[in-house]
């Protein structure tokens, strides 16, 4: 009984932030509400008896993706004034094809049966008596180390694109770069300059810059006409 | 020598044809001249040894075709019927032959001329020795061709080339009928050769063709086909024109030999024509009919040489109507003579022009007959022999044939009789009616004209009086064996009379005023003639203005080239056009072209939905989804 | 457990990480090498596959037979070669970096991860793999509006696709309690019992696999996406990728939902209808040779639906077959399009090769030949992958499909005949730059096989024959 | 394994892609290449032709069945092979291809100066489709060189066109597609029901009458826009017209014969209750053609659209023939069909020589040709005398056993294609006389050269076949009489099965 | 076991990814709320498996959902770094302005 009044209230603030989520006017505080969406979610996960997930839902989810959104939300210097118009132009349509839609999922699930021979054909049966946590970890080492070891790759690109499309050095921008200054030696030079002239007369004198030599701004082109 | 007789000719053609510019006019010329004699020395043998030596033969050269029992040949059928018209077309082509050589003696083709010319013997002998339809065809067109070409040898003469182009055109509609009829033959026939037709003739008397009997369809397509070849009413609207064609030419195709095509494909079709008596009654209709209007054309007429087309065309009238009641002999015999006299009018006819200067307009004429007596003295013994004056040969074919026509004892025979003794007296006032415009009366052409007036010279003359004298005796020689008593022997089988047929004897058993008709109304058609023309001039400029109506109707030839122009050729230019620009290329086109563009439209409609927005792609992609689960929902309903 | 079955991924998986560990060496230009070790790794991997055994591992996530054999084979060699073309387009346009053959490999990886799943799990993450690698490839370019545009649009329908593939899978494993495809399969096995819920799972999962093989209505990234993504991406794209996309949907269609072919069959049918038609019309209008790739292929996945909605035996050897052709066929008109360089700039619009034949016979010749087996004209070899799809179709009985197809071709072969006429019959534009080497090579060799397939095609349609039998079991 | 001992049909279909091949390495400066890809080109067709004539020799008149077969495992394991042959009806056609490829190449010796290299390759490729295409007896095999001679032809059309080249090309292109893919479903089906597409076999593979209709109807779309066939045909004049002289003489002289040859080869013996029924609706068509197209022709003013559009009347002849199913008219049918080749072929070689020398295909460009061109006008004169059927040239005899067929059909419907004669003698002299008689209005006519001695070369074969073909065309006509009757014989007896089973 | 049916739980996810789709398309100005609305709709195939998973009994879908949420992870980190790379070229990122590609 009380799962279920707790499975209405979390169901019903998840439904409802989501709602927020997509009409907020403002992206940060869609971002809190997906945040509130995934709290509650992680929710329904416990009632469903999935501890581990809910709490990784919880931590990852809420503790970097949402964070991460709204970072770049915060990052990006948008003009939340014009973001929310046209929303009411195309709403009759979305509404008559995502009610369909929905009609359609609500037929299906509703009258939901499982294959007479499910139970036997479960990969992994919840073993008794073992905590959620570490029934998940003995077959995801083991069964499934493949896909783990996928999904590591899946970061990994993840992490190599974000770096590939995000990490620039730009030009103009100026480092210290030590084995540079070190390896200078050989540039150094002592002039002389003529006594009492001022800077007016031998202006400034700077060493050649590695910045300017190093590799030259590489020609652009876009790659078609517009 | 039956070989000989044909191909000479055509060797001739080729070596002027094809190396004429080399070897040079005169070898050219001679070239064919020495193949034309050796063809016609060959073909007076064969005349001789078939016709009356009663030794007809075959000469089987190569299979042509042989499809499923449609079994052709080259063959060369020699029998008395063809060996009359080797002999006969041989000689005068000969003949014609020689007399080009002074009338085209300025005409710097020469070679050309004279390959067409003894190409086109070659053909004729073609046709005429042909033992089966399609060879028969082959020759049929090929003097259609070589008739083109002739017509047509001026060819920067823009009259020429279109009169070329109607002769060929009009023989097609006739050939069209021919090869309906040569089908038709074979279904009933299962051959098309004559022996093999003949043969099995009553076999399939009984064979019907779309419920009416066989053999009238066949005759009846094939005297069409006739038609066409022979200038009969209806398609005779070739000939006149053809006379842009030097004169030889004139002389030679559309007087001698190939008009005579006709005449001579019904009398060698005789077996069957026997049996298909409405064909043969629509034949006699026809040519009478033909008979009598090309008189009525001739006698208004003012060219030369168009008033001796309408003549010949006349005349062919008067072979047809002779075929029609059943005397195949005395249509033979007709043609036979009429090649002679109409040979000699016409080279007489080209003598003129040549002494006029290549005038042909006889109202420009006059006055000359003491400056060319020799081809006066020609022109009369043609006029006489045409006009059916006793002992010249024209008499005794003509008045055969009338006898004949009045023998059949049949309302088409006595309308064939009527329309050709008015034709008779036609014919003899057009022929003074011409003799006298041309040779008498006061010079009308210019002075410098009737200056040159002279005879001509001897390599033309002499072929003319070989022709005069068959103009003379021709009748009267081979009376008996074509149609007198002696042509059951003469003929030995060439012409067929069926049992029922017995023109053959009852011509000679008509009342007499008959054989003295034609010979009457030709006096009294004379007689009118040098009335008119001799003694009141004026006359008949006053009867042209009071019967204006009638004159025009003559002088425009029943206006046949107008109603052909108003139903046949414009409208057929006006659907060719039509067809063309908005049937094509609007109608039929406008399929394709509007398939294209209306691709290019639904392009168009395909591309907008790419509208580049994120959302919209999203849209279409859940907006198919739901499509899809609606489809499987109701799908898997069903 | 067999892992020797997943060798040649683990191979590949490795080598791609000793590449990132070479590449990341800091101040050399490492983009070239790391390049030419891809290609090695694909190559090597290509010989473990070749070797490698048959059966099922991993408890069944994994399987090894003819099929996957057949498709990796072909991946990556897809792979490989148009990895060769971007080897100077990308340095010509600036973005020769290291990274760019590193994520090729892994999205290769993922390819071959998917084609042998044989348990939902693995599929999404091999799918995953590679469309991560695929996103940020597409906008690799990054300086480039056009580039990012090109990312952004596919990251967002691309996300949005998977999410509903995810959906469709959640619905599938909520039935028969199994993710494995047999299981699936045995679940499935009385088609009376599969509750409407597996069913719209099944057509959210079909929505995820047409939007990677470009199905009408899950084909709207595809011009965009070709359009603005750098060209030697889009030659990725358009090949290799394609592979793993259709072994994808032909394995789960045949596989866990062979049993339900009635129901999948009149969406795809639906599907393909669509795909034919619009990838017909739309591309008659396209001026941007790449935009017309694009839509070129939207077409040419309408045969390849057609085939598979034709089912059985036939079906499947006709898809199976249509893949090859097609990745060789559209690897040579990229390396075509990889190599329009005009003064140095690409250019990328069908009248910029004006006259090609001209200036450069060689490449106009081939290229004629690519379009002409795109437009399934005999003897060349995209008229035998198209006769087997039809052949399949009128074998199923799927006439409309057949007629609508053939119609289909023909207003397609228009576009194929424009890029002709333009190199053929069409005054210069001005000459092209020299082609690079590695271009000149993709082209000569696939241009070679369009052409001469004829003469011995014997042995690719037995290996399809094989690949089909061993999907059918 | 053959009649010639070695795999000669092969031989002639690949020796002329092996010739382009080699012409395509030809390197080095373009003078020479052009130079030396005209002769490789030349004696390429020359040696193939020279090949071909062992058919005439050794092909056994008197064997209605396949010779010179050849066979290979090509996809046999689906029921494809590698097989060629030849029967009567498809010999001689071997032999028009053979014959018109050197003539063409010959032709086009000058008239083409760019792209020679080019032009040489697709002229070989185009001969090894279109000797492959008569030789196949695979239905696939079929197809493939039916479908391939698109792709030189479109070449040829489109880069040694006229000024609408484009135009023209695409349409002959997507045209002749069009009708072929749904051609291409028709054998899919022929296939998946007999389980192969062995011609021999298919043919003695029955197909149930109501899917007849069916499988006739596509193969008709395809062979009738081939052919072309009325109202299909529009394609044709187009394509004429642009294509350069050599690819309008390949065009009338062997591309539209395969469609006739493909309702001979396929839909006669295939679907004989389908042809059966089909039967007036072909006659109404081909009446249409020959009578419609013919005065179209009347109305024209260029002369290869003159000439394209009396392509389309006689090709009506044809499919008037085949449809007749007797021995006449099928032979006539085959008749046409090769004299046509020569003949139409020839014309357009002869409205190519004008074209070389004025640039100009107008019909009152010109006038009063014949007397500076002598030997021109005497070969057109010819030409065109064997195109209106006059009897002692190609044209006669294959339209007299059409008739003579048709007529045992319905008289009416040989009437109608009768009509065709004086149709076509009028624009045909019409065309002649506009062009070559008449008085010279144009003073740049007067300096026009003679045919030269090549030119006398390209004509020569062609006038010989002309007279031969009409003055002894049983040479010809033996070669496929043991077909044809087969063929009628087969034809009869599975109407007659049929009649019988319905009782 | 359970105090809530499948139902439920199935019910809730199907409204969750229906809101998810709107998220998409409608919003026709912010990618991030396209990003978001994304999480939304995995957050519902997780809820999904996870009640599949405790209905049957059975732990792989539970798995299924830890390698979603790494997936989803990554997928959110890409999806920024392209948002950002896309909004250093244009300097926006309206979704409605994301048309320079099309037709």
């Amino acid at each position: 009984m009380i799962a279920a009044l707790a499975f209405y209230a979390f169901a019903a603030i998840l439904i409802a932030s989501a709602v927020m989520v997509v009409t907020a006017r403002n992206p940060v505080h869609a971002v809190l509400f997906l945040i509130l969406a995934f709290f509650n979610a992680a929710g329904l996960f416990l009632i469903a008896g999935a501890e581990f997930l809910a709490m990784i839902l919880v931590i990852v989810y809420v503790g970097a993706v949402a964070v991460l959104f709204l970072f770049v939300v915060m990052m990006l210097d948008i003009d939340f004034a014009q973001l929310r118009e046209g929303f009411q132009r195309y709403a009759p349509f979305g509404a008559v094809i995502g009610g369909i839609l929905l009609i359609e999922l609500f037929m299906a699930v509703t009258v939901w049966r499982f294959a007479p021979e499910a139970a036997t054909l479960r990969l992994n049966p919840n073993p008794e008596g073992v905590t959620n946590a570490e029934a998940l970890g003995r077959i995801l080492y083991t069964d499934y180390i493949y896909l783990f070891q996928a999904a590591g790759l899946i970061l990994l690109v993840a992490m190599i694109g974000a770096i590939v499309l995000t990490l620039r050095d730009r030009p103009g921008t100026r480092r210290q770069d030590i084995a540079a200054q070190v390896s200078r030696s050989g540039s150094v030079s002592v002039r002389r300059v003529p006594l009492g002239a001022g800077l007016k007369e031998i202006g400034i004198e700077r060493p050649p810059s590695p910045e300017e030599t190093a590799p030259k701004p590489i020609e652009h082109h876009h790659g078609g006409h517009h | 020598m039956f070989v000989g007789a044909v191909f000479f000719p055509l060797l001739g053609a080729s070596i002027a044809g094809l190396f004429g510019r080399w070897i040079g006019d005169r070898a050219a010329q001679m070239a064919t001249i020495i193949c034309m004699v050796l063809a016609a020395i060959c073909g007076l043998a064969a005349f001789w040894q078939v016709a009356l030596g009663q030794a007809p033969s075959t000469v089987e050269i190569v299979t042509f075709l042989d499809v499923g029992g449609f079994e052709v040949s080259w063959a060369l059928r020699y029998d008395t019927l063809s060996a009359v018209m080797v002999g006969m077309v041989t000689l005068i082509s000969t003949l014609i032959h020689i007399y080009s050589v002074g009338y085209m003696s300025h005409d710097p083709d020469r070679p050309r001329f004279f390959a067409y010319l003894s190409l086109f013997t070659f053909m004729m002998l073609m046709l005429v020795t042909a033992d089966n339809l399609v060879q028969l065809f082959f020759g049929w067109e090929g003097v259609g061709l070589a008739s083109y070409l002739l017509i047509g040898f001026w060819y920067e003469k823009e009259s020429a080339c279109a009169a070329a182009m109607k002769a060929f055109i009009v023989n097609r509609v006739g050939d069209l009928f021919f090869m309906l009829g040569l089908a038709l033959t074979f279904w009933v026939f299962g051959s098309v050769e004559f022996s093999t037709i003949f043969a099995s003739v009553d076999q399939h008397r009984g064979a019907a063709f779309a419920g009416l009997p066989a053999y009238e369809v066949i005759c009846v397509l094939l005297f069409l086909g006739a038609c066409g070849k022979s200038a009969q009413l209806g398609l005779h609207t070739w000939l006149p024109d053809a006379m842009e064609g030097p004169t030889p030419v004139s002389a030679l195709i559309h007087a001698a030999t190939m008009v005579t095509a006709g005449v001579f494909l019904v009398a060698r079709m005789s077996p069957v024509f026997e049996y298909a008596p409405t064909a043969l009654a629509l034949v006699t209709v026809v040519g009478a009919s033909t008979a009598l209007f090309a008189a009525t054309v001739g006698c208004v007429q003012n060219d030369i040489k168009r008033i001796i087309a309408y003549s010949t065309c006349s005349q062919l009238g008067y072979m047809f109507f002779a075929a029609g009641v059943g005397a195949y002999q005395g249509a033979i015999f007709h043609l036979f003579t009429h090649a002679f006299f109409k040979a000699l009018l016409f080279l007489g006819a080209g003598s003129v022009i040549h002494a006029m200067s290549d005038e042909q307009d006889i109202r420009k004429m006059g006055g000359i007959w003491r400056k060319i007596p020799i081809t006066y003295a020609l022109m009369w013994i043609g006029s006489l022999a045409l006009a059916g004056v006793p002992y010249f040969a024209g008499y005794y074919s003509k008045d055969f044939v009338l006898e004949a026509a009045f023998a059949a004892n049949t309302s088409v025979g006595m309308y064939a009789f009527v329309c050709g003794l008015a034709a008779a007296f036609l014919t003899a006032f057009y022929s003074w009616r011409l003799i006298i415009l041309t040779f008498h009366g006061t010079p009308r052409a210019d002075a410098e004209t009737m200056a040159h007036v002279h005879e001509s010279p001897p390599v033309m003359i002499v072929p003319l009086l070989v022709l005069a004298l068959g103009a003379v005796v021709t009748g009267a020689v081979f009376y008996p064996y074509f149609v007198g008593y002696e042509w059951g022997q003469f003929w030995n089988g060439a012409i067929v009379n069926a049992p029922h047929n017995h023109i053959m004897e009852a011509a000679h058993h008509v009342p007499s005023w008959v054989p003295l008709a034609p010979t009457v109304v030709g006096l009294s058609g004379i007689a009118l003639a040098y009335l008119l023309y001799m003694l009141a001039p004026s006359i008949p400029g006053r009867l042209a203005a009071s019967f204006g109506g009638v004159y025009r109707f003559l002088l425009n030839k029943w206006y046949f080239d107008e109603l052909y122009d108003a139903i046949f050729v414009r409208p057929a230019r006006a659907l060719a056009r039509v067809l063309w620009q908005t049937a094509d290329a609007r109608i039929i086109d406008g399929v394709p072209n509007g398939a294209a563009s209306l691709a290019d439209d639904v392009a168009g409609g395909a591309v907008r939905i790419q509208t580049g927005r994120v959302a919209s792609y999203a849209f279409v992609m859940i907006a198919g989804l739901a499509v899809f689960v609606t489809l499987l929902a109701f799908g898997a309903a069903r | 457990m067999n892992w020797t079955l997943a060798l040649p991924e683990i191979v590949l998986a490795l080598s791609g990480l000793a590449i990132l560990g070479v590449g990341v060496l800091p101040r050399r230009d490492t983009y070239d090498a790391s390049c030419m070790a891809t290609i090695g790794a694909f190559i090597l991997t290509g010989a473990l596959v070749l070797g490698s055994p048959e059966g099922t591992a991993f408890g069944g996530q994994i399987v090894s037979d003819a099929f996957t054999r057949f498709m990796k084979l072909f991946t990556l060699g897809g792979a490989a070669l148009a990895l060769l073309l971007s080897l100077e387009w990308n340095r010509a346009e600036g973005i020769a970096r290291f990274e760019y053959p590193v994520l090729v490999l892994f999205a290769t990886l993922g390819m071959l991860v998917m084609i042998s799943a044989n348990d939902l799990m693995s599929l999404y993450m091999g799918l995953e793999l590679l469309s991560l690698s695929l996103y940020v490839l597409a906008s690799f370019d990054r300086d480039n509006a056009r580039s990012a545009e090109a990312g952004l649009k596919y990251f967002v329908l691309g996300a949005l696709s998977s999410g509903l593939m995810l959906y469709g899978m959640s619905l599938v494993y909520g039935f028969a309690g199994t993710t494995n495809f047999d299981r699936l399969a045995d679940a499935m096995a009385t088609p009376a019992n599969v509750s409407s819920g597996v069913i719209v799972g099944m057509v959210f999962m079909i929505a995820g696999f047409t939007f990677k093989v470009a199905a009408v209505p899950f084909h709207m990234w595809t011009p965009d996406v070709y359009e603005g993504a750098p060209s030697s991406v889009v030659a990725y794209f358009a090949t290799a990728t394609k592979v793993g996309a259709i072994a994808v949907i032909v394995r789960v269609m045949a596989g866990p939902f062979g049993s339900l072919a009635d129901q999948w069959q009149q969406v795809l049918m639906l599907s393909s209808l669509a795909s034919m038609v619009l990838g017909a019309f739309a591309a008659l209008r396209q001026e941007n040779i790449k935009r017309l790739m694009a839509y070129s292929w939207i077409s040419h996945t309408g045969f390849v639906m057609m085939g598979l909605a034709a089912g059985g035996d036939a079906g499947l050897r006709g898809v199976i077959l249509y893949t090859p052709i097609y990745l060789l066929m559209s690897l040579g008109a990229f390396a075509v399009i990889v190599a329009m360089r005009r003064q140095g700039r690409a250019v990328e619009t069908v009248g910029d090769l004006a006259g090609l034949a001209r200036t450069d016979l060689g490449m106009a010749v081939w290229m004629a030949i690519f379009m002409f087996s795109m437009a399934g004209i005999p003897p060349l070899a995209g008229f035998f992958a198209k006769v087997f799809v039809f052949k399949a179709a009128i074998d199923a009985g799927l006439w409309t499909l057949a007629v609508v197809g053939v119609l289909a071709s023909v207003v397609s072969a228009f576009y194929y005949l424009r890029i002709v006429k333009v190199m053929f019959f069409d005054e210069p534009a001005g000459a092209l730059d020299v082609r690079p080497t590695g271009a000149s090579f993709v082209m000569a060799s696939t241009g070679l096989f369009n052409a001469l397939f004829f003469l011995w095609p014997a042995p690719l349609v037995a290996a399809a024959q094989a690949a089909a039998a061993a999907l059918l079991g | 394994m053959n009649a010639a001992g070695f795999p000669l049909l092969s031989l002639l279909t690949f020796l002329p892609l092996a010739g382009a091949l080699f012409i395509l390495t030809l390197r080095g400066e373009e003078k020479v290449v052009a130079e030396n890809a005209r002769w490789t080109a030349l004696w390429t067709s020359l040696i193939v032709f020279a090949l071909s004539l062992i058919l005439w020799f050794r092909f056994d008149k008197a064997d209605p069945g396949f010779q010179f077969v050849e066979r290979l495992d090509w996809l046999a394991d689906i029921g494809i092979t590698y097989h060629m042959g030849v029967d009567g009806i498809s010999v001689l056609f071997v032999l028009l291809s053979t014959l018109l490829t050197p003539i063409c190449i010959l032709a086009s010796w000058d008239a083409i100066q760019n792209r020679v290299r080019e032009y040489m390759v697709a002229f070989l490729v185009l001969e090894t489709m279109m000797v492959g295409m008569f030789c196949a007896l695979d239905f696939i095999v079929f197809y493939i060189f039916f479908e391939g001679v698109l792709i030189p032809m479109f070449l040829i059309i489109g880069v040694w066109g006229g000024k609408r080249r484009v135009y023209a090309s695409f349409k002959f292109f997507l045209y002749t597609l069009l009708g072929s893919v749904l051609m291409l479903l028709a054998i899919l089906l022929l296939w998946y029901r007999a389980g192969t597409t062995d011609i021999p076999t298919l043919f003695q593979h029955a197909i149930p009458p109501a899917l007849q209709t069916w499988i006739f109807l596509a193969f008709f779309a395809s062979f009738a826009v081939k052919v072309p066939m009325w109202p299909f045909h529009t394609w044709l004049p187009d394509a004429h017209v642009e294509a350069p002289t050599a690819g309008s003489v390949i065009l009338a002289g062997v591309l539209l014969k395969m469609g006739a040859y493909g309702f001979l080869r396929f839909s006669l013996p295939m679907l004989p209750h389908a042809s059966a029924d089909f039967a007036p609706f072909i006659y109404a068509l081909s009446i249409i053609a020959v009578v419609y197209t013919s005065l179209v022709a009347l109305a024209q003013e260029d002369m290869k659209k003159l000439i394209a559009y009396s392509s389309v009347a006689h090709m009506g002849i044809v499919t008037l023939g085949i449809f007749t199913f007797n021995a006449q008219g099928l032979s006539g049918a085959l008749f046409t069909m090769l004299s046509h080749g020569v003949v139409s072929g020839a014309l357009f070689l002869c409205v190519g020589v004008l074209y070389d020398r004025v640039h100009s295909r107008e019909i009152a460009r010109y006038g009063g040709v014949a007397k500076i061109m002598p030997a021109y006008a005497l070969v057109f004169m010819l030409f065109t005398m064997a195109s209106v059927a006059l009897p002692g040239l190609a044209g006669f005899p294959g339209e007299l056993l059409v008739i003579v067929g048709a007529w045992k059909i319905n008289p009416w419907v040989a009437f109608g294609a009768a009509l065709g004669m004086i149709l076509g003698a009028a624009y045909m002299l019409f065309l002649y006389k506009r062009v070559a008689f008449g008085r010279i209005t144009r003073e740049d006519l007067r300096g026009l050269a003679d045919m030269s001695p090549r030119e006398h070369l390209v004509f020569a074969p062609l006038i010989l076949l002309a007279v031969w073909m009409g003055v002894h065309p049983q040479s010809f006509l033996s070669f496929f009489e043991a077909s044809v009757n087969a063929l009628v014989v087969r034809h009869e007896a599975a109407l007659a099965a049929t009649r019988l089973a319905g009782m | 076991m359970m105090a809530v049916s499948l139902a439920h739980y199935l019910t809730v996810s199907a409204i969750l990814l229906v809101l998810g789709v709107f998220g998409i398309f409608l919003n026709r100005k912010n990618v991030i709320v396209i990003l978001m609305s994304v999480e939304l709709m995995l957050l519902a195939v997780n809820l999904n498996l996870v009640a599949f998973s405790a209905a049957l009994n059975d732990l792989t879908g539970q798995v299924f959902t830890m390698f979603i949420l790494t997936v989803a992870a990554a997928e959110a980190a890409i999806g920024l770094a392209i948002v950002v790379i896309y909004f250093r070229n244009r300097g926006t990122i309206e979704v409605e302005d994301i048309s320079t590609l099309k037709g």
